[in-house]
């Protein structure tokens, strides 16, 4: 299986969850209020204004959609910034 | 005159507390107001404003005066927007000249609520109605700027304006909600419902107002290091637009026979800029344009500019049209 | 008159701010008050409810009457459940039916909270030691519940209940703990010490419930929506058990001869429904059971039911009866 | 090494770090207050009676240790839903 | 009559949440109150006795009375640290040496002002400029410690000290900040800004110091279960050294005539230890040591010992010489 | 690519960033208030000292940068405990 992960600014999550749903993975998992920095700058939390922050979300799913995720998210990172990493992963079924 | 108005507007403990945060942030001493304290204060502050000015408003009742300055609310906060876009051109982009217009149509609470302070403590007031066109302000600005985007913007994909997305945000946005909302409560709860809750919305109104701005003063001092890279052109802006909105909405104000409380009042609303409703609105609506620039200027030039010297210049000039 | 009462219940700050917060969700805006907000009105709520209470108590002194009250509640605690419990299992498995039964045999202390501000503003009062009633009914239910479950349930592999984790969730949890602690603190500080935390604890308490009750109806109406999922039998017994707890314990109340008061206070604790304690124990130890059923229910029905409706509904029973 | 990741109901997340001292790892790290989406829908949190949240453990380990993680694991995963993911991790050691 | 006192002071709504909270964490229910909840009452605090401390200061003006106190404040604050690190070096390395000795030649504000509720309720004050004391008296220890361990300890990889980042955390560290701040508030608001916050800063204070106190409790009580790991010669010097300190205090006030408010107040200070800014400021700087061991005794073993025990016993002798 | 992990106690985090800055990597993801157990205890928070806290980061770099992290961390590492790990991952470029 495939790990996704994408670190996206919080206001855009819900486009990256739209995404995930749309390619129909089984779950994700998010983090809301992480900081981070990368090519926009240090997003390091605006008390007040709420701006300056980011969202961690990572999905397991098959290659396949993996693949599919990737290329969705290609125009959503390059007008909204962010990352999109993949690994590989053992997921432990019960 | 003037200087001493400044003077009696910094000796009070909104405003030092304020400072005391800004200095806070400039010596980086790790003084610190953590979410979700601040949005605690903010919540309060809306409230506590809303069911006063609704409890006012049932007393005054809703008059033909009343129903003047909010049309002339609707008006300003219709115009401001339109012209600052065309003055931000000059220099900027479509993207960051339609955010930044937004930014200075619409009003900021603090601002106000710190304005009627400063009036309560010359022993002077103005009508529970303020408060209804404070909430009218608010939003017209974002439609504005997203309209004039739609006009002047190459839209690169070609993707449309989500107007539902947008109207929503502008309109049910909390801030616009919650002022509404409790306007109404405490128009409805009368005498006795008001009671029941003056010891929290209305005895701790003074106190609540110098806690947030200790934070409000830590958050600006923390983005004043960012002036540098918004430019002198926009510092200039940032103040210079306050002051004439201000000027125009007086004159607007006396043309229309105001009352002087409520003339300094709607002078504060066309002076001061949004640092939350239209910022997040914008942020979602326009990610081409730099919240550096909008959410700074806003902040850490136009906020503490009109609650330092703003509130009392302003009420100079009012004192001298009305006497 | 009926109607006059519900006018007169929901005219009141509190309720119109839950009903505020209620359309918030309704109408999604983004209006939200995040943690741990909420959990600092909740833990005041409680420590104002306790010293007052404690304070009362101290005045009024134990006296047999009050021993009544408090083997009457238990009564109700114990029996409650058990034929809620019997009730659900005509349509539900045994796992929903302990957790749902258990939900309603507890007590919810915000409407208890608000029905003893319904009472205020009628310029009635009830009993300090309706508070140590309140904490006695908390736990019973959670045990109860257990009881059918190792009784009706065939558990898989046949773990055992751990009992004395539960009873340690049932009994020392923490409302249950700081509604005795503080009702303890109440008793002992006398007069002089009440009037030290009077300011907080005692002035501030209404409006406080305001806002906090702002907060419960944004979660109240963000469940909302899962209410078609609970279904018809659900959403009935919602609103037709608490209306049937709160008949028998007016009646039973009168029987014994209960004060007025102190007899609305009862049917109220016996008509409201946990959304904190058992559910947390519910889901440690029944996790079988589904949480949005017996969250929804007991949020965003039984609750706001009991607010709006419920308090002047069982007020104008007790007036019938005590005259 | 081996890094095993867990996501749990947080009600539950001390089940989850039982096994991980049962077993015998050197350490383990976790993030709470993790939102997701699974099999048994939404965690959104729920502000107030703070059910619906999930909490993400992960601990590095030997092979073995994993295997035993997995094993243990499993019945959990089943009762109480969650996930559980491994994959393979360098560890700096100082 | 010592008994007496204790009863007195234990008997006060303050104490009472403290040990309702102490009883939370040791009985392990899972009552608590997190975070950044605890923050807003520290922030409070501080800033309610910042601006209290400034309102009475300039009542009293600056005398020589006023200087000699500061003086007797920074003498202890600086000789404290000192013997405290050659009694500890008896049984310690250097590095722990340090970190505990620059813990308790620091002091903690909420013992302070939990004393200043203690004489309040005895009917008896303090001059505001005990508050400018207590500031100066936070950080020297820091700096005491820094110099010990830069003469005493060979630095692994000779790591030269940052002096620059140590002074900073000394002497802008956020209490000492936010108390000089609003002292410098109070001091220049004159009468009517401080009626303007009195409702938030002067009424609110004693509810929220008994509401911090429950959480100061928990955290107390959390920790208590460490005090094994701390071995019985540091248990012993976290309740000797407060009574050393404070009567050693005592007699400096005595000699120099010292006001009996101001003695009390001033043998406080001595007595009690930091927890929040100097394990701060040592996790920084001297990581070797174990927080384990300072935070522990600072917060488990002294601060209890302090507000429970110490207060009355220090009035006790105080009561003794003053008459 | 390679996804650096590190966990570290909250307060020494700056050391973290400044050793990631130094190395120049593209970016880096914080998570802060992360909870942990390893050889120096458990971490479990203190709500009230705000000792006892971890922060977790990750950088995703080079293999080269990777290696120079893992170096300069050591001795961080050593002093104030925590753990660095690395693993393989692919960076969505768009
Ligand atoms: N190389 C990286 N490693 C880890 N996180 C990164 C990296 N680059 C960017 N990020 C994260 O992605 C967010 C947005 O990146 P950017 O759009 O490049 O500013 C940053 O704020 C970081 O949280
Ligand atoms: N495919 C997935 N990828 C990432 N996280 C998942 C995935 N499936 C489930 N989860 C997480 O595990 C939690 C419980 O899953 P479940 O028991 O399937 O509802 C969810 O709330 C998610 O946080
Ligand atoms: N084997 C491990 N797996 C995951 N996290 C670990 C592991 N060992 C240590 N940690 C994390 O690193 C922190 C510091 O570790 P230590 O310095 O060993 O106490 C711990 O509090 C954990 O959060
Ligand atoms: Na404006
Ligand atoms: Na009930
Ligand atoms: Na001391």
């Amino acid at each position: 299986m495939k790990k996704v992960e994408i670190v996206v600014e919080s206001i855009h999550l819900n486009k990256v969850l739209e995404i995930l749903e749309r390619v129909g993975v089984s779950g994700y998992t998010v983090i809301r209020d992480v900081l981070g920095k990368g090519e926009r700058g240090i997003m390091a939390g605006d008390e007040l204004t709420d701006v300056f922050k980011n969202s961690y979300v990572f999905a397991v799913c098959s290659e396949d959609m993996a693949d599919k995720i990737a290329e969705s998210i290609k125009p959503i990172l390059k007008k909204l910034g962010g990352v999109c990493l993949m690994s590989d992963v053992m997921w432990v079924k019960h | 005159m003037a200087f001493d108005l400044v003077l009696q507007n910094i000796l009070n403990p909104p405003i030092l507390m304020f400072l005391l945060g800004l200095f806070a942030a400039l010596m980086r001493t790790e003084l610190d107001i953590p979410q979700p304290l601040p949005k605690l204060f903010s919540l309060y502050l809306l409230i506590a404003i809303g069911l006063q000015g609704g409890h006012k408003l049932a007393k005054s009742g809703i008059t033909p005066e009343v129903l003047k300055i909010l049309v002339l609310a609707m008006f300003m906060a219709t115009l401001v927007p339109i012209y600052a876009f065309f003055i931000l051109r000059l220099k900027l982009d479509v993207y960051n000249a339609v955010a930044i217009s937004a930014t200075y149509g619409s009003i900021s609470a603090v601002t106000f609520i710190t304005a009627g302070d400063f009036l309560h403590k010359l022993g002077e007031s103005y009508g529970g109605y303020m408060v209804a066109a404070m909430t009218l302000m608010e939003s017209p600005a974002i439609i504005i700027g997203l309209i004039m985007l739609s006009l002047f913007a190459k839209r690169e994909n070609n993707t449309p304006l989500d107007w539902k997305e947008l109207l929503k945000e502008a309109f049910l946005n909390p801030s616009v909600y919650l002022l509404l909302g409790t306007l109404l409560v405490g128009f409805v709860v009368g005498e006795k419902g008001w009671v029941a809750v003056q010891p929290v919305f209305g005895d701790l109104f003074r106190g609540m107002l110098a806690f947030f701005l200790l934070d409000m003063g830590i958050v600006a001092g923390r983005r004043l290091g960012d002036i540098r890279k918004v430019g002198i052109f926009l510092v200039a802006f940032g103040i210079l637009l306050p002051i004439f909105n201000a000027l125009f909405s007086i004159l607007l104000a006396k043309f229309f026979g105001l009352q002087k409380g409520d003339a300094f009042m709607y002078a504060i609303l066309c002076a001061s800029a949004s640092y939350i409703a239209v910022p997040a609105a914008m942020r979602m609506s326009v990610p081409e344009a730099n919240p550096s620039l909008y959410v700074t200027m806003s902040l850490a030039i136009t906020f503490p500019f009109n609650i330092s010297l703003g509130i009392p210049l302003y009420y100079f000039f009012i004192n001298h049209l009305w006497g």
